[in-house]
């Protein structure tokens, strides 16, 4: 078994129009600038995204989604450093935009990723983000039944990898990207080192491989933030 | 000389043929265990354990057990390269969320209908369930190895279960010790049999309908140390 | 000469003075951030970032930031020892499970229930609200920090809040430029107001009924840098 | 902040009768038998406890058990090589028994340190152990809601803590300690290397140490299947 695939390009051309992608990171951290960037170059339409943010600058999300690429957007938090590319997109109609609190936008994935359909959060009760949502009560206290959240592909950056798939991340580049792999048929995975089996110690791997399906080495990976402060766009 | 019914190993063989390279696989408690011996060369199946380890090997040598390694039925295992610990809610995450291949288990019965009966053989005693309900949901495909007959003869492969169900339409394929049979559609196929059974004798001993969709194949094992 | 109203620093010295050590915390975004530069010495809070760090430090110098140690408002940050890194999920774990002692917030808008507006002003713009509406529910206390009135002079504490809600009922404690208010029992109770502030006056910036129960102590914090 | 505990008497001294007591562990991995022991000695009455299984042999939870401590014992697997005193216990009606699935048994933990008061899940749809429960449909399946389950303490065994509480685990001895931590008001660890602050590498941690309120070095635990070998009894 080897999840390994040689280029950025081969790792990405399963993602097809109208395809549902999962995408890691919080702002910049953790943000798979290079899978992004792959996907921008083989020309998608009408993803739909989920991210905790909605891009920054013009790199990466905001360059994916300015390349016209995004249909719909779920996140909790499309405000950035320099939002414009959504910003102006969102006003204008072009996207849209599912707006989930962002506790409840990670439980929801987690339960996609583990098999539960539905579940209960005091998260969001009595505000508008609840409306339309069903209601209950447990031991006298009110909640908001929320509903699972899948997709066909993720799109993460990891620090390790090895061929099975096993994961670590650094440090808060960790945030969505185990839970991310674990909703989407297809986890398409950017590590910074590539090693064999066994180059991580069972107790280190923060993802098991079994939510991994591709693994693709990019060694020095891009910083969001780095790419902006120094003006960068892509493509 | 053929043989009249398969033994334990040579059912767990059979079952061994069906398992993809890079397959993850759960094996239930006891003798499903024993399917991991009969992997074919060439393929590695990385197996997975409830209480958090993905890709054990095989038990360690007596004396040498560490009793934090075990797998779930308590037994020392060890590790091969790749394996991960995690805790158990995301363990049953990778049962319940989809991302097993394939599950297989023991049975008292399975109806047609992919009923499975594993779990209780009635209200007396001592109730234990462990991970089996939750296996028998999740997992891509849900697989039974078993004797075709209870001790006393009776069958196990049913219309209906009569013992309380571990899940409901869960089963897709049943290998026994005299037949390998789908589950579809609400009717078992038989997809194999022994080459000395006939399909009345088979059926004779099978408690719900065979359906025959297709050939019909020889279910071929080669002879095993007990 | 006494403040006509405390600078946003002293408004968060006075919320850190409520900070009992060994206190896990999470500071909203901006304003509330500040809180964390004013712990009583020999205080230890240990602080929670919605993106997967417990117990992080200030800011580093610039040139010295790593763009994976940052917080939730984007900023980088500083590991102190004893720190640890978790998923998504794990965090909003620990806000929703009840596991933070305190959570310190912004605010629109804040009623005499406990009701919190803090995450949009209406329907134009681009609505984001992040993990403020699961930050309101787990923590055992939520606090607010404010300004007492609106930039035109509009109470910011009122009967009824009027800006789409954060929460229902999850605000206890409020801390303004004018004084400190507990809501208990959907009621303002005034606990400090600034010595030149009469009770008339404070009631008359404020849109719903102060009440008194017991002492009403005199809101003292230092002259701080701005 | 220091939650160092001097001793396993003064550890377990919270813990007073009827309170309900999650205790790590599957089979004898993970099991904490110095805390139970030192449970044990103290003497209490009306337990409620949850475990997966329920004691093997006569020392650790079989010895509380044993003792007369456990009213009722929430489990998936109440078997054992040696589980003569649960069984005993259990056919004359002197204890009582909540049987969950095991994947069950570990989402309702975790559901309730995780603030999820209830959630929806395949597992025993149809079953005799979903009698009595809501069901739902979703996307057309159906599923069992089930319900969170917290508890007033938990006893578990960790590898190094730090006097903050952040926690790892020796191999699969992991198990249920993450998550009885995160869902008992008091979680009590016992850890074979206590360390200072910093000890324990961030992306190391496996529980954070929001989640564990007091930790008491126990170097070179027992084992319990060591134990059972060796025929011990506990007291």
């Amino acid at each position: 078994m080897n999840k390994t695939i040689a280029s950025l390009a081969d790792a990405v051309s399963v993602i097809g129009d109208g395809a549902s992608v999962m995408i890691g990171g919080f702002g910049g951290s953790g943000s798979p600038i290079e899978l992004i960037h792959a996907l921008i170059d083989k020309g998608v339409k009408g993803l739909t995204v989920v991210n905790n943010n909605a891009g920054n600058g013009h790199v990466g999300l905001a360059a994916l989604i300015e390349a016209g690429c995004v249909a719909k957007l779920i996140c909790s938090f499309p405000r950035s450093a320099d939002p414009v590319v959504f910003t102006e997109r969102y006003l204008a109609g072009k996207i849209e935009l599912e707006l989930v609190p962002q506790g409840t936008l990670a439980e929801r994935i987690r339960a996609g990723g583990a098999g539960i359909p539905a579940f209960y959060t005091p998260t969001s009760y009595g505000t508008d983000l609840a409306k339309g949502k069903p209601v209950a009560e447990f031991d006298g206290r009110s909640y908001v039944q929320e509903r699972w959240l899948k997709a066909d592909f993720a799109l993460v950056k990891a620090e390790i990898g090895d061929t099975h798939g096993n994961l670590t991340y650094r440090a808060a580049a960790r945030n969505f990207g185990p839970l991310m792999c674990m909703a989407s048929s297809t986890a398409i995975v950017q590590v910074s080192k590539l090693v064999e089996p066994g180059g991580i110690a069972p107790e280190s791997v923060i993802t098991p491989g079994i939510f991994v399906q591709k693994v693709v080495e990019v060694p020095n990976p891009a910083q969001e933030e780095d790419l902006n402060r120094a003006g960068a766009r892509y493509p | 000389m053929t043989a009249e019914k398969l033994s334990n190993a040579q059912i767990a063989w059979r079952a061994a043929q069906d398992i993809v390279d890079g397959a993850y696989v759960n094996l239930g408690i006891g003798f499903p265990e024993m399917v991991a011996q009969y992997q074919p060369p060439g393929r590695q199946a990385i197996f997975h354990t409830e209480n958090g380890i993905l890709d054990f090997g095989p038990a360690p040598k007596p004396g040498a057990e560490d009793w934090d390694l075990i797998n779930a039925g308590k037994k020392a295992v060890t590790l091969k390269p790749g394996s991960a610990f995690f805790d158990h809610a995301t363990s049953f995450a990778m049962v319940r969320g989809g991302h097993l291949d394939v599950a297989i288990l023991g049975a008292y019965q399975v109806a047609q209908s992919g009923d499975l009966a594993n779990w209780s053989t009635g209200p007396k005693g001592v109730p234990a369930v462990g991970g089996a309900m939750d296996l028998v949901h999740g997992a891509k495909r849900v697989a039974v190895i078993t004797e075709h007959v209870t001790k006393d003869g009776k069958p196990k492969l049913v219309e209906r279960c009569t013992l309380p169900l571990t899940g409901v339409g869960c089963v897709t394929r049943v290998y026994t010790s005299l037949a390998v049979i789908d589950i579809d559609g609400g009717k078992f196929v038989l997809r194999e049999k022994l080459a000395n059974m006939t399909l009345d004798a088979l059926q004779a001993l099978t408690g719900a309908k065979l359906h025959i969709d297709g050939a019909v194949g020889e279910l071929k094992v080669p002879s095993l140390a007990a």
